[in-house]
């Protein structure tokens, strides 16, 4: 498949109808209704359906113990794990990832261990993996910020001519910031390889997209940078898959940026502090609780008898033993060391700083406060 | 919360937690003057996500109180032209550090436009700011952002420590004709008290002495009052009589109240959780050693935030200023008398 | 004429052709390819070609006096007449205008005395003016910043129920910002009754449209905010204010923002103090004077007998005159009271301020300073 | 300026304005790594409005040193991913007022991207800024913005007073692996003299005693290290000993040089063009004061801008401190020694 888009000239409007290959209902959307994108392999489906299985139990498990007060806070991806998963699978080793807060499952997906994941919502330290090491950048809270990090990097390997691409992760709020404009507008001017996933969930925390823009649908911003857009079924993991596949290939190949809108839907509470009883019906909820995009490959993989009871299982105790490992990490005490505070500001040593740093030494002494 | 408007009196007489005193503040505004109006993120059906302007849209309409798309210096920025026009609009940020993007339009034109103009537009806009930590926030949540603010000129920036002061504080800004940033520490909004005061509000400009003593004059405001309180009581086990001030307005800097308490005391020292490097307590240190020099038994001293960034929740209890840390910092000083 | 783009549904891209009502040669373009615009009335086409005459001269004098020295800086907008007169004469009084550094010519359309414009850039105080007396905001100096500004206050008019419109001035380089972006989107959102004119005069000091912006036009944004976006020739005066009177009436009857492109040109150096030899051709340039916008509508006006030997003459000395009253305002020194430094900042009496202005009371004394 | 890199050695030989010192370090930079890139508005072709990057484009190509669009913080973002991918950006802010836009970008993930990740990502940035008055520009053009940045744990903020510093700081903050705000006094782009200095250049974080006294420690910086050293040749006159200190480093401060003057002088003023409430001059007069309250014999004083938006250009001289409005303040201290 190739996203044909090479010129602006020749940019248009992205399709209102966000592009779907499997119908919610399990069957393949006609081929001639596919824009000329094909479904992804088997091997491909069968993958994405595993992970985000996973990811799935992942999620629900931190929530869990999230309500049992073992993390401060979590965004839970719930009912989102198609835009999330079918961006990470279709990235390679190499390509970096910037993900927001809501992004965890993604993250988790990139191969970051979970209690390194969860730092920040435990509250042991801000960001607690190697940015570098999994060349996924740290959840950005800030919204939109990270857009900007990811067009720098993005152009950065393009200047030293490294044949790689990045991904980000923007809501459908943070699209009003503007940072997601000046992210896009550089991308478009410094052909960066990027790709824009605007993660469109249709609330931002209280404030539904009608509030948001009075666009027809984000997707229609990419024409005003010259950049192609996509307008995807984010609940269908394997147009997300094909589109993001596509667009990060184009992007490492030097022909510049795309912004692909997944449309879904936020099924959970913006995080466990929030009360969406207060600003919508529960009965929409209920009616993308059922579009759930697990669900909807089962059908497909089932019908297409690639996925029976067996391997059904087999996934299912691969989430529940992830699970289980993640819930035993983390309810194990973090170690933590209050003088760490003191020690990442600056590379450079500085005198007043390790005044500060020994008056708590000099605390915790007294206190005989235990330290790791 | 009744949907009713209740008078200031009515308001008062309850005890109520800060929370619901800075939505009755707003409430009684918006009854009573029809170019008050309340926008921002989430601040309409959620009532925000403090809860703070709970009700309001569906008590005034979504005219009068209403969200906005998510984008601080878009708030700000069409605040200064809803200002421009008559309005008195009432912003939120939702958290100190979400504040940044909105910081051009603060510095360069809410702060500057009386100015720019000779005095022909004020902009009579309260752009309020849940401020500091204490609450367990994740990264970006417990910011203190008011030495950026009370460097500007042009800015006021007042903080109530207790539900009374913020009821009168938010009352007296939102009549306000200069543009106030209104820190709220987010870390007092449960903390319920009656709101009962002899006399009439202090206005909003005015540091209060919330507790006299005669050995130190310890100066704190919004989250770090109870601090100072606490400390207080604590060091008068050790028969250390502290004084107790609450600052109020951070911007302008009440000298007369201050002044008065220290050369009663002849020793300060000021509290915040920022960071001390070019916190607002050099700014309380500096003037008061300016204009008290020859009263001073000793330094002022400064007990804040580490020059770190705010720490992760687990950590930020060896951040914050707490009893322990500022007696051990008063017991640093020479005390022959 | 209308603009009869209503919903957001079918909100399309604006023609890449810019629209024009008048050739350079001065003839009327064919009605088929007016778009269903109508040309201005004679009357109207009268006085656009007279304040842009006159426009041109002050402009002239004052570039000439800040040669000499007379101000510290000033952006002149000569070549740039069609969209900055075009565009006030489209406005009522009771509208607002919110104009740029770069749109004196513009605001002294709108009726503000010339030692009140300059007051700035001569360096005496910031704004000269009133703004609520000329509805007519300051010059703002931040780029896009102004553009929130007037989506705000028309907001503010349309929640109060005044049947008013605003206008501002954006440069092409100002449209990156993200001020730009939360403009444009808050507009759309609160169907706020603004008309964004984007002067594209093709550079941001010394950096060409290429490199501020992939996009095939900047009035291609517009659709993304669910706004009508047009694109128009900027140096064919009837056509600006053709357009932008059809906005400005579509805005005041409620039916929201406009976006309008005005494709120009800046012959002149940035300001006094640019170079523009550095960065760009002269050939262009030269162009780019050949296509002024006043001798077109002359040309026209001309052909049409319109306007004759004589009454060029009576606006030239019109103009004259202005420009000799300007001189004479400008030559005379401002009047400064360094004490009036501390009058403005707040409505409330701050005693340290106080203390401050005593102070500097106390050093002009004892320098004898003269102060008014 | 010849196309030609040069050694430092040669650089700092010959008389050379701050602008070309500037220039020169840059240049060196880019040739020395290829990981160094330049950009921001107008520093391509132009060179910059004030010309600094002047034919660097030329001389190293669009992919080293290029035009980016009008967007601050759009410039300061993809500076942290470039950094993040191992560039070393140099980014320029028009003016101080035009980082403003960059403010979030800058203190919530330029300041805090190591700590945050501990220790993991280091951001080896230079933001340059034209900063300060005594141009006569317009409105927004004449900032001095230090008080912000010094605040903001994570940042390290210099600023040189001449060519040769000018030279060798900017050579370390493009070294170095913290990013660093370089704040360069525009009034000072012209200055021209020679850049030879005895020795090694002192490193970017440490302070410089320009002149020697014995009664007073003039602490000044950026564009009032000339006006303190003017200050001290009028005073000389009145048989006034002032010791002018360079701070050089606003972020670390230099507590060693400044307290081992203080201490000899027994006096300390500060001078700065910001306006005075929490302003830098601020932490600098606490910090002395806690640290060498006994050596004092009198309050440490401020000379700085009023607390009032920089005035208009004709009314800019009413603003900046002068040596004679300095020793006017230095004539109220009590000199019964
Ligand atoms: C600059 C900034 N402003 C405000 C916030 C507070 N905030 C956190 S999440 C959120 C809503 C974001 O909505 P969206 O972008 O749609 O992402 P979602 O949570 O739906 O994934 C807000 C307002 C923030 N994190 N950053
Ligand atoms: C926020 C901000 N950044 C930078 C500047 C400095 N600056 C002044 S004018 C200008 C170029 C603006 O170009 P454009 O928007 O096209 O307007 P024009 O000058 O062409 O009318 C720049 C960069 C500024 N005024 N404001
Ligand atoms: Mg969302
Ligand atoms: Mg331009």
């Amino acid at each position: 498949m190739s996203l044909t888009v090479e010129t602006r000239a020749t940019i248009g409007l992205p399709d209102a109808e966000p592009l779907r290959l499997i119908e919610e209902t399990g069957t393949v959307v006609a081929p001639k209704l596919r824009r000329g994108i094909d479904l992804p392999g088997a091997d491909t489906l069968l993958e994405l359906y595993r992970r985000m299985v996973i990811a799935r139990r992942w999620d629900t498990q931190v929530t869990a113990l999230t309500r049992q007060g073992r993390l401060s806070t979590y965004p839970s991806a719930r009912g989102q794990e198609a835009g999330e998963i079918g961006t990470v699978l279709a990235m390679e080793a190499a390509d970096w990832l910037f993900p927001t807060y809501r992004d965890s499952i993604a993250v988790m997906t990139r191969g970051v261990p979970t209690e390194q994941i969860l730092s920040g919502f435990r509250g042991d330290w801000h960001c607690g993996w190697d940015p570098q090491e999994h060349r996924t950048a740290p959840q950005a809270t800030p919204l939109a910020t990270q857009a900007l990090h990811a067009v720098g990097l993005a152009t950065a390997a393009r200047l030293k001519g490294d044949p790689i691409a990045v991904a980000t992760f923007i809501g459908d709020g943070a699209t009003s910031e503007g940072d997601a404009h000046e992210a896009f507008n550089f991308a478009g001017v410094w052909r960066a390889p990027i790709v824009f996933v605007i993660q469109n969930n249709q609330f931002a925390i209280s404030v539904p997209l009608s509030k948001q823009t009075h666009s027809r649908m984000l997707a229609d911003r990419a024409v005003g940078y010259g950049i192609p857009g996509f307008h995807v079924d984010g609940n269908d993991v394997a147009a997300v898959y094909a589109v993001v596949s596509a667009a990060l290939a184009r992007a490492r190949t030097g022909d510049g940026p795309t912004i692909i809108e997944c449309l879904t839907y936020r099924v959970e509470p913006h995080t466990n502090s929030d009360d969406p009883s207060r600003y919508r019906d529960s009965s929409d909820v209920e009616l993308w609780r059922k579009r759930d995009p697990i669900e909807r490959l089962a059908r497909y993989l089932e019908s297409e008898g690639m996925l029976g009871d067996e391997l059904r299982r087999s996934f299912v105790q691969e989430a529940e033993d992830a699970a289980t490992a993640m819930r035993d990490t983390l309810n194990a005490e973090p170690a933590l060391d209050p003088l760490e505070l003191f020690d990442h500001v600056y590379n450079v040593e500085r005198p007043a700083l390790r005044e500060q740093r020994d008056a708590l030494a000099g605390e915790l002494d007294e206190n005989g406060s235990a330290r790791s | 919360m009744t949907t009713e408007t209740e008078t200031p009196d009515a308001v008062r007489a309850k005890p109520l937690t800060m929370a619901a005193a800075l939505n009755s503040a707003m409430r009684d505004a918006l009854a009573e003057d029809p170019n008050v109006v309340i926008y921002g993120e989430d601040v309409g059906p959620l009532g925000g996500v403090f809860r703070i302007t709970d009700g309001l849209t569906r008590d005034f309409g979504e005219q009068r109180v209403w969200d906005s798309p998510l984008a601080e210096s878009g708030i700000v920025g069409t605040a200064i032209g809803m200002a421009m026009y008559g309005m008195r609009p009432i912003v939120e940020m939702q958290f100190d550090a979400f504040s940044y993007p909105a910081f051009e339009q603060i510095v360069s034109h809410v702060a500057k436009m009386r100015n720019r103009t000779r005095g022909r537009v004020s902009l009579p806009i309260v752009i309020r700011i849940p401020t500091s930590g204490g609450i367990g926030g994740v990264e970006h949540h417990s910011d203190s952002s008011e030495a950026y603010w009370t460097h500007t000129p042009g800015l006021t920036v007042v903080t109530p420590s207790n539900p009374a002061d913020a009821y009168s504080m938010l009352r007296e800004a939102i009549r306000s004709d200069d543009p106030v940033i209104f820190l709220e520490p987010k870390s007092h909004y449960w903390m319920k008290e009656s709101t009962e005061r002899a006399g009439e509000p202090l206005p909003m400009n005015r540091a209060a002495v919330v507790r006299e003593g005669t050995d130190v004059t310890l100066i704190s405001y919004g989250p770090t009052v109870a601090v100072a309180l606490a400390t207080a009581d604590l060091a008068a086990e050790e028969s250390l009589s502290i004084e107790v001030i609450d600052l109020r307005s951070l911007s302008p800097f009440d000298d007369e109240t201050v002044g008065a308490s220290v050369r009663r005391t002849g020793r300060a020292a000021v509290i915040h959780e920022a960071a001390k490097f070019g916190g607002y307590g050099a700014e309380v240190a500096a003037r008061i050693t300016e204009r008290e020099f020859f009263h001073l038994a000793a330094p002022v001293l400064r007990i804040t935030g580490a020059d770190i960034p705010f720490p992760a929740p687990l950590l930020e209890k060896y951040y914050l200023p707490n009893p322990e840390r500022i007696l051990h910092a008063l017991s640093t000083w020479e005390w022959d008398d």
